[in-house]
């Protein structure tokens, strides 16, 4: 199955929770914000939403800017 | 003496509000960030690198000293701003943002209608709003009636240190505002943030002038200076200008007079 | 790091001088020299008034830390200026003089052929010569050739708070001259006084714009501050000046993009 | 050599447009007018007085040779403006309108969201809308999306005499614009007038720097000279600014060299 | 109406003093001249070339309509300056002079005491000494006082195009001058020709700027209209300036209200 | 019967036409413009248009302006 | 007789050392500068400098100055 | 015989009037000035100006100027 990951295809084995695709990416979820199907996800429900085939997801984090 | 600055309730020490692009590097963004005094500092809402672990820029910011104010930088429509800014919000457990929303790719100058449209969704959403506009007093004063918690408008280009274009404007939008105005973008060297000061804004935000400094640190340390001068010459009264000379030592008692 | 200030091999910790006229008292005068941080301040000479007893301005000096510099102003000739200028030393006993030929009452501008004049004789007889002359270049290397340990060039009129009117000769003076180059009148606030440093000069000279503020005290610590913002600025490198933009925050990674 | 200015396909042989307010007298302003070579000048819609009779403005104006341009000064909303424009286009027997929508009293800033609302309808109507806007390149290119014939960016507060304070933004606006800029309010002296040619202008509309000059026959006279002189030196290009000097005499060749 | 120009007896129909160097070809000099309604240019004094034949300046001059100034460029004494003006005096058949001591390479700036020797010198030999030097109004005065029949103060480094530099000196200059007030080098563009006649000179004299712009006729051409604008202007009485706007439009009387 | 004529009360002995009306104000109709009830009147319907008891009218004309 | 003091005339019984003439005007010489005659009076030599019948003297100090 | 003209050595057959010295440079003596050591040469006196072995000379005319 594929989502779309921060605007590239992105292949998974099956469908995952934001917290285990998170894992998976090796991304610290304290830092980051996740974006699921264009609605933010709070980080309490990072282990319940999961991740579908064709789903849309961002993850961001800050970078350096003015 | 002076009060500090105050945005939606919360205390600033420092006038100051500098950023965090485009430094040689991290270290020395750090130093320059201590120099500053500065208690606030943007940061850019960016999707994560996946293909690559880069250091985060957050182990180089004390954020139990320095408040992080997410920016949407790069957005041209009011929909993405908001979009960044619901973003900013859950990365940085905090629901301020400096909302841009860019018109314009050789002037980054704002998209004001799509700005105010912006704010008013983000104000309703709860947060607090900082947006960064024109030197037009008219935007600002329905930018505040639209919520914003300050105004920003902007003293020249982005990064392009040209100093404070048109003060006689910034110094009305002062006057007239109901809310703090900090001037954002087109500061060069020390003196242009002593100028925005004297003209009576309540802060002062940049990033190039410092980041982009031969010593980034030093011009960090200048501009805090710089910034608390001119709040204090403002503060003081300056004497008036004249067109001639008015002596400062005695006419009188002059020696074989 | 920076060097201190230093004339004729006397050592300086502040690039401030200021004045000691036109104070709404001397105790307020004394204030503002201690906010000023400046060790260095400049007296006329004047006759005594037999008539009444008045209190002596030394009485508010602390001349164990501050460094008097008698001056000549409103003298008109070479003459009457060296006469002062020898006064002055008998007074003050010290060789120094910041030597004023006023060519002009409504400008104050310098004579500079009396200038020239009175600066040869008096270095002659062993004084450490800083003279008040224009933004002229080549008047300053005449200056300097005749043995001025300084040169003052002015930035705007005394006392007209006009700030410096013509940058580009004060930064060409700085360039050009071998001795160190004191901005000496036309600064009216803080940033006028940043400016100066950032054009490269050596320290700056001020009287009215601390003395006449609304609040002198407050303002002779803005001027401390904006000096050495001026200074710190011209030492870190300022970024050039652009006539567009350059974004602070990355251009990629923007969400939804 | 230079086309002449053509706004929505009219074309004007003058590329200075002026008011007819504010004047000593009818005569004065009709002098004044033939001494500018406008041929468009723009004209205030308010309620006749019924209780007196008034001699009329239009006998002071060869409406065969110049053209009238109403406006809707002291309009505060979209909807007014509307209104007033379509008074003006009944009365004036064209449908050219400079669309003015106020967004504050004390500077007299355009309110740039009810402007574009106008625009729009006004467009759609059929005017000739030539709306006065910021110096803003953002709002500047709206309004020509919007269907503006021209732009008309604001130079300093209607009245002021303050000269363009902001030559970047108005260089910026001419290079972006699709559609002609004339520079609107804020030109004091004929100087100002020949900057904003120098920035590219298509062309100058003012008022007050007329007709409460000295003597307003020659300060028109001196503008329309001006506006030619800006024009004439934007084609022909300027030197480059240069911070020190090049001979303009040869260095060679020179008596006892 | 206006008074033309006179120095030292002789009427000029134009204000505008033009130089003969640095164009593209003596053609382009001469269609420029004409543009430029000029009746007076300078020309420098130099060595003939022995080795080959040139054709010659005054080929390119109509020497029945121009009246030709000598200057002594390039000369760093009082003596060769001397030696110039006499050698020009004896070539041109008459006994004028635009006298340049320069002290200094880089800024081209006039070593004003060899200046004041020279013009003495000269004066005593029956020439009429325009000497060019610096905008300090004690310095013009002495000149003038020494015999000088018209002062000719910089606005700039030669060359430069900077522009008025201190417009505060030059009014002032003027206001204090018996003799004419020509305004010599820095001017950049028309604009800067007419801040300079606003301030009040009598005249202003250029090289560079038109000669050196992309289409030296063209520009020519608006230095005369910018020259006669500016003296139109200062005749006439600018508006003062203020720091907020006064309407145009009546206040009373609009629709609605 | 009143109408409010530029924002003021003005009466009138009964309903007149635009033209009727700017005769009785001796106003030129050639250099001024007509609202009836918000509505601009043209010029080709002075003579029709009535202006009755109630109604609102506005009568301007160019002054000077910048 | 009488003096020239600071550009006005000035009474004296008697000839007076500059140290005399301070004391009796009740001026603290440390905080002052004398010109006798035109010339600086060195202030060691006060006590043997003698002011005369006619002679000029200046007596300055510091004042407020820029 | 060598003299020094515009600064640089010239040669000479014998000495030369300056008109002679100009008409052998095919110089137009009508927009020259000529300087012989170190005075100016009034145009009268060409003729009987005489430029000897060793003399000085300078011959200027107009060039472009600012």
């Amino acid at each position: 199955m594929t989502i779309k990951l921060n605007g590239d295809p992105h292949e998974m084995p099956q469908p995952l929770s934001v917290s285990a695709l998170l894992a998976a990416l090796d991304i610290d979820p304290r830092r980051v914000a996740v974006e699921h199907n264009l609605a933010v996800v709070k980080k309490a429900a990072y282990d319940s939403a999961l991740v579908q085939d064709g789903d849309e997801v961002e993850i961001v984090n800050f970078v350096g800017g003015g | 003496m002076d009060q500090p600055l105050v945005i939606a309730g919360r205390v600033f020490s420092s006038r100051l509000i500098v950023g965090t692009g485009k430094y040689p590097s991290h270290a020395i963004m750090k130093a320059a960030h201590e120099a500053s005094g500065a208690d606030m500092v943007t940061v850019a809402v960016r999707r994560v690198d996946i293909s690559r672990k880069t250091e985060s820029l957050l182990d180089y910011i004390d954020t139990s000293k320095i408040f992080l104010l997410p920016n949407t930088a790069a957005c041209y429509t009011a929909d993405d701003a908001i979009r960044t800014a619901r973003l900013g919000r859950e990365a940085g457990m905090s629901n301020w943002v400096k909302l841009e929303v860019i018109g314009d790719e050789q002037t980054l100058f704002p998209d004001n209608e799509g700005l105010l449209e912006a704010t008013r969704v983000l104000v309703k959403e709860g947060f607090v709003v900082l947006p960064y506009t024109n030197d037009d007093p008219v935007m600002c004063r329905k930018l505040a009636e639209a919520g914003a918690a300050a105004v920003m408008p902007l003293g020249a280009p982005v990064g392009s240190g040209l100093g404070i274009q048109n003060p006689n404007n910034i110094r009305i939008i002062r006057e007239q505002s109901k809310v703090p105005v900090i001037v954002d973008a087109g500061v060069g060297t020390a003196s242009d943030a002593a100028v925005a000061m004297e003209l009576g804004a309540d802060g002062v935000l940049m990033n190039t002038a410092i980041a982009g400094a031969g010593d980034p640190v030093s011009m960090a340390r200048a501009m805090r200076l710089a910034v608390e001068a001119g709040r204090l010459a403002f503060l003081a009264g300056r004497i008036p200008r004249k067109s001639y000379a008015s002596a400062s030592s005695p006419l009188h008692g002059v020696v074989g007079s």
